[in-house]
């Protein structure tokens, strides 16, 4: 495509291989939930299921940071997690529709994501209940001396159960690997955070356990990036607990059954208008990383990759019901 | 049937809400509490509307923290008022768990009588929406096993009416769960229905060959198998607990005198639920009644599977319970 | 008698160390973790002089946190280490049970069998040391009806000694309750005592015309019971549960196949409590063996008061199980 | 006693007689707690005891700044708490040994006392566990237009809890008038402050959620009357609630089965060296207010306060034993 113009600089190819790859992962889960949103009226889906639309940036953002070995605890809200985790598609989209192709076998759905080899620890669908997990899974690799650390996500609505706080004390108190990722997109279903926190400034929160906090805009995937970046090797240097506020702003209702009555819709446009997808794409433009065509070849492997999961979940198998029980303990006795 | 201008249609989410409205109107002291009940309108929708008619104060959106608003709740029922809390779904309870055990239910006898808890907290429970393991459960048997407080499970659209108010008058802590497959629940109420008794279990189908006892949502499997084994001449007489602490027994004995015969219908996990319970207060007081043994069908003890077909296989079902009492009755007449 | 060199005297709080120990060192990953195990040396002393065997890494004191220290646990087991979590009293697992349940329990089903949960949670449980309305509880019994999770109640010294290493190996959760009032019991253990199985009940005690079903401190009153009636030519057979989930029912349904009669002792309130699971699996499993309804004998349905005697009340006692089945013999020999 | 010199100012006596009232509660505490000491040895109180001495200046200190109207939630080291809000101590040594006649009728013991008089709603031994109530009990003083405050005191190991944390965001985001009084004694049981808090600052959790705090010294009676007396009148103000840190110590062990294995005795000397008792009767007797005549009139009265406490609970009657499941439920059905 250059032809005629002095070649590209490898760092310079690198970084737009990256940038592709981030844009990729951003653009495949939009679609994705998009094409969940679709399944569900159709009723392929059900349940309780919430999108991640607006927020793609934190995910995609927070994900460059880790290493395969790291461990990722996420929430209900998840998909977007997964996805840029590097669970395929197929498996997460079988989970869906609750086929035994599913990551989780089909028995844990779009709240219960799950995945061994990218140590992806859930789904989680109580509010707050990752925390804890997460600084076990960090106890684990301190007292093994592994050099992993553990991401947490979680929303701003969990900062107000005791179980954040007791958390975070932990964390700090044992100077624990953990990465602590809220996902501050101002409400929790229907309550803003005006109306959950007495102190709306989540970073506040952190310099009471004594937790290095930095707060970023996120719906801008390269400053979610870096400060990312900046955090995990910081959780790294073994120094403790780190918390990272990325505040993003979801696009869509809390969950299916969201009339949406406690915001205004002048909000959510004005939200819109600062899509992280977008203005990732302008950025790139600008910056001669990406053209149109590039683009348009983007999104028809998303959506092939998509028709793919579609028709791999299409084709799972039901687990039989006579194995209903299976699970609730485990098949061998000890390890 | 009901053409007579006197009653209305609504459904069951509707009744409550009724019943939470006459309850705030009635007494000032009366105010609702819980994650998104104001403006969101409730997780369920219960609460819509209430926050327009009642303003923040008496219809407070609280932050997510289970334990503390509950907490909270016993304050305010110390403290002269008359809440209702409201938990989103049994299994956040858990988080609550401590204040419910250790302070509402025992704050009046650690006092020696001195402070009583006039505190309601309903809660959805159930499963039938493929939910999962987390928020699917049915809890109210578990809680029915603490002295303290009382276990109110509403199935029909008059109790989902009728039993709050009666709740909020109770001097002692009640908790209300309400099914979330019972929400969309259609039926006429009586436009003057008010406040009903919480104490007894009612006989909601005669029948003379075996006893179905059972609440909530499964009374509705119950009655649709008795009606079913009616038509092979097995006359089902089908009870509503109602209430499953303090346990009305009597009801049930009594009618065993007659059947000699008894299910019991439960979507709780089977061991240790309200289910055995049941059995042993039938074992304790009609074991000379009984032809054959009590049976339980229960939910299956698993945490909730997501896909439907497993979903269905882990809660009682109307086959189920027909293919059980055929059984009973036909092999010892 | 136990005069032969190789067994030592010692207690029940002794045999626990003595497992907590020898797990500790036989495994790098098991470690303890809890409030006051460490520099207090365990609030009922348990877990005395381990910090100074293996340091404060491996003996962990804990804040004022429980369910973020069992979550942590929990964590701590999904990421390869064998965590012993001690709660220091029942009534303060109430603060946990959201982990327990929601997390513990489900998450091998909720991921499709992808991450079991290696993880031990023990705490001390039961009345009878006058600790009032808050610490007092028999909650075994409530836990056993959550499916996921494995309840141990060892009685005796070598249950003490040999279930933990068992419960450890467990690649699921298993919760271990020690009754507070056996900490103190002494007896002689073999040197070389080691792991048990967790799955059985025993047969404490053989006998003929009646079948003690019970578990925990009440063994020890149902022993002493079932003594005094050998007086009177009434031959109890004693059944120690040792595990309250998964339920051994064989052990049981095959003793009242001999004896016909049954009566659970346990100390938990009575309503949906382990007590009532019993009598339906036998309602279930032996009704046509029975000559006699089965009976319990359980706590009382009351928090638990301070007062000495009304707290002996509250509990079960030698001379009502002696009374409960004389007079069950007796009525129909 | 003054004869012959000019007569005292009203002031003057008004302050005298306050401070000896305030130096008889104190001393009433010690000595009560002594006895009860005395009195588990010989078996007369049993289950689980927490003793207060050496705190004293906090509970006395603070109480001077509630009114009869007010409410008290305090924990199961409430001895002292229950005695400086006037409960008798005949009701409280009666409620140890467990008789009928106990503020609690018995069923409590030591760490459930209870009194509706002065509005004490115990005597909980959860730890954390009254906070939420007190938030419960402001909420309907705040709902219901009744100038009243709440007082909550809690051990500083109680701030680990996640409850510590949902009832201070609770009341600071409703802005409810609770006096939260942290007795920091630097041990939760024999887990030191800094083990159990990865910032032992209490008063820094406070700034989270934008609570007003002070840190005072709680040897010091004086100090705490004053900062009590700030703090409560604020929180009457309607700004919502306050934190007060009161830093002390505990002379005897946690409870009455603790080896104390966890602080060197040469702590314990040093802080017995800052008794509260102790430097206030040096105070009083530097500004002339006390004379060694009344101290030991003072030393009497308190003794005979006690000897009839004593007495009163041994001629206590034991609650029936047919009455065991009373207050299960309420007796009366509806009000
Ligand atoms: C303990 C608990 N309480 C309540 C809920 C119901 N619930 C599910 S999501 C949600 C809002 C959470 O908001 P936030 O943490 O901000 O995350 P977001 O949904 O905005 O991503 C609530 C209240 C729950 N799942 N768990
Ligand atoms: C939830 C809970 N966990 C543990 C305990 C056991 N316990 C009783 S007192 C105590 C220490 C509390 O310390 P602190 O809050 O500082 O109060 P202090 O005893 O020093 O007055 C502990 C761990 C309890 N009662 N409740
Ligand atoms: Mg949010
Ligand atoms: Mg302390």
């Amino acid at each position: 495509m250059n032809a005629g113009q002095t070649p590209e600089p490898i760092h310079m190819a690198r970084e737009r291989d990256h940038n592709h790859h981030m844009l990729y992962q951003m653009l495949l889960i939009r679609r994705f939930e998009g094409k969940c949103a679709e399944l569900y009226s159709s009723m392929k889906i059900r349940g309780f299921m919430h999108l991640y639309d607006g927020e793609e940036a934190v995910a995609v953002g927070v994900m460059q940071s880790l290493t395969a070995d790291d461990a990722v605890v996420a929430t209900y809200r998840e998909h977007g997690h997964a996805l840029a985790r590097g669970i395929s598609a197929c498996s997460i989209m079988a989970e869906m529709y609750g086929k035994r192709e599913g990551c989780s076998r089909g028995r844990g759905g779009s709240m219960h994501l799950f995945d061994d080899k990218t140590r992806f620890f859930g789904g989680n669908a109580i509010v707050g209940g990752g925390l804890p997990i997460a600084v076990g899974l960090a106890l684990a690799d301190k007292v093994q001396k592994r050099p992993r650390l553990t991401c947490c996500f979680f929303g701003e609505g969990a900062v107000a159960e005791g179980e954040f706080h007791e958390s975070m004390n932990l964390a700090a108190l044992w100077q624990l690997p953990v990465l602590f990722v809220c996902e501050n997109n101002l409400y929790a279903m229907g309550t803003a955070l005006a109306l959950s926190e007495s102190v709306t400034d989540i970073t506040a929160k952190a310099a009471g356990y004594n937790i290095e906090a930095e707060a970023v805009d996120g719906m801008d995937l390269s400053a979610v990036e870096k400060a990312a970046n900046k955090a995990a090797s910081r959780v790294r240097s073994g120094k403790g607990p780190v918390m990272l506020e990325c505040r993003t702003y979801r696009f869509r209702a809390h969950s299916m059954f969201d009339p949406e009555l406690y915001r205004a819709k002048s909000e959510v446009e004005a939200w819109k208008g600062r899509c992280p997808i977008a203005s990732f794409i302008r950025l790139l433009k600008e910056k001669g990383m990406l053209t149109d065509t590039e683009l348009h070849e983007m999104e028809e492997r998303i959506a092939i990759e998509i028709d793919d999961a579609v028709a791999f979940a299409e084709a799972g198998m039901w687990e039989p019901v006579e194995e209903l029980t299976r699970f609730v303990y485990s098949d061998r006795r000890t390890e | 049937m009901n053409s007579i201008k006197n009653t209305v249609k609504m459904t069951y989410r509707e009744a409550v809400r009724e019943a939470i409205r006459e309850a705030m109107r009635k007494d000032e002291r009366v105010f609702l509490m819980g994650e998104d009940v104001g403006r969101y309108g409730g997780c369920f929708a219960v609460s819509k509307g209430l926050l327009e008619e009642f303003g923040p104060e008496r219809i407070r959106d609280t932050p997510l923290s289970e334990s503390a608003f509950v907490g909270a709740g016993i304050g305010a029922a110390l403290g002269g008022m008359r809440p209702i809390v409201e938990i989103m779904t049994v299994n956040f309870s858990l988080l609550a768990a401590d204040q419910i055990l250790n302070n509402a239910a025992t704050y009046l006898h650690m006092s020696g009588g001195l402070f009583n808890v006039p505190i309601v907290i309903r809660m959805s429970t159930g499963g039938g929406k493929q939910l999962a393991a987390q928020h699917s459960h049915s809890l109210e048997g578990w809680y029915a096993h603490i002295p303290g407080i009382k276990v109110l499970t509403p199935a029909t659209l008059e109790d989902a009416r009728g039993m709050l108010w009666t709740a909020l008058e109770d001097p002692d802590p009640v908790l209300i769960f309400e099914n979330n497959t019972l929400y969309n629940m259609e039926g006429e109420l009586p436009v003057d229905a008010g406040a009903l008794d919480i104490d007894h279990a009612l006989i909601r189908r005669t029948g003379t060959h075996v006893t179905l006892i059972t609440y909530g949502a499964s009374l509705f499997k119950s009655l649709e198998a008795a009606e079913q084994l009616s038509k092979e001449e097995i006359q089902a007489e089908v009870i509503d607990l109602r209430t499953l602490r303090p346990l009305d027994h009597d009801t049930f004995l009594k009618s065993i005198s007659k059947t000699h015969r008894a299910v019991i219908v439960d979507e709780g996990w089977r061991s240790g639920g309200i289910s055995a319970e049941i059995s042993a207060r039938i074992m304790e007081g009609a074991f000379y009644d009984l032809d054959a043994p009590v049976e339980r069908i229960c939910g299956a003890e698993v945490p909730m599977p997501y896909p439907r077909h497993l979903e269905e296989k882990a809660l009682p079902q109307v086959e189920t319970i027909i293919s059980t009492v055929r059984r009973m009755v036909k092999s010892n007449g």
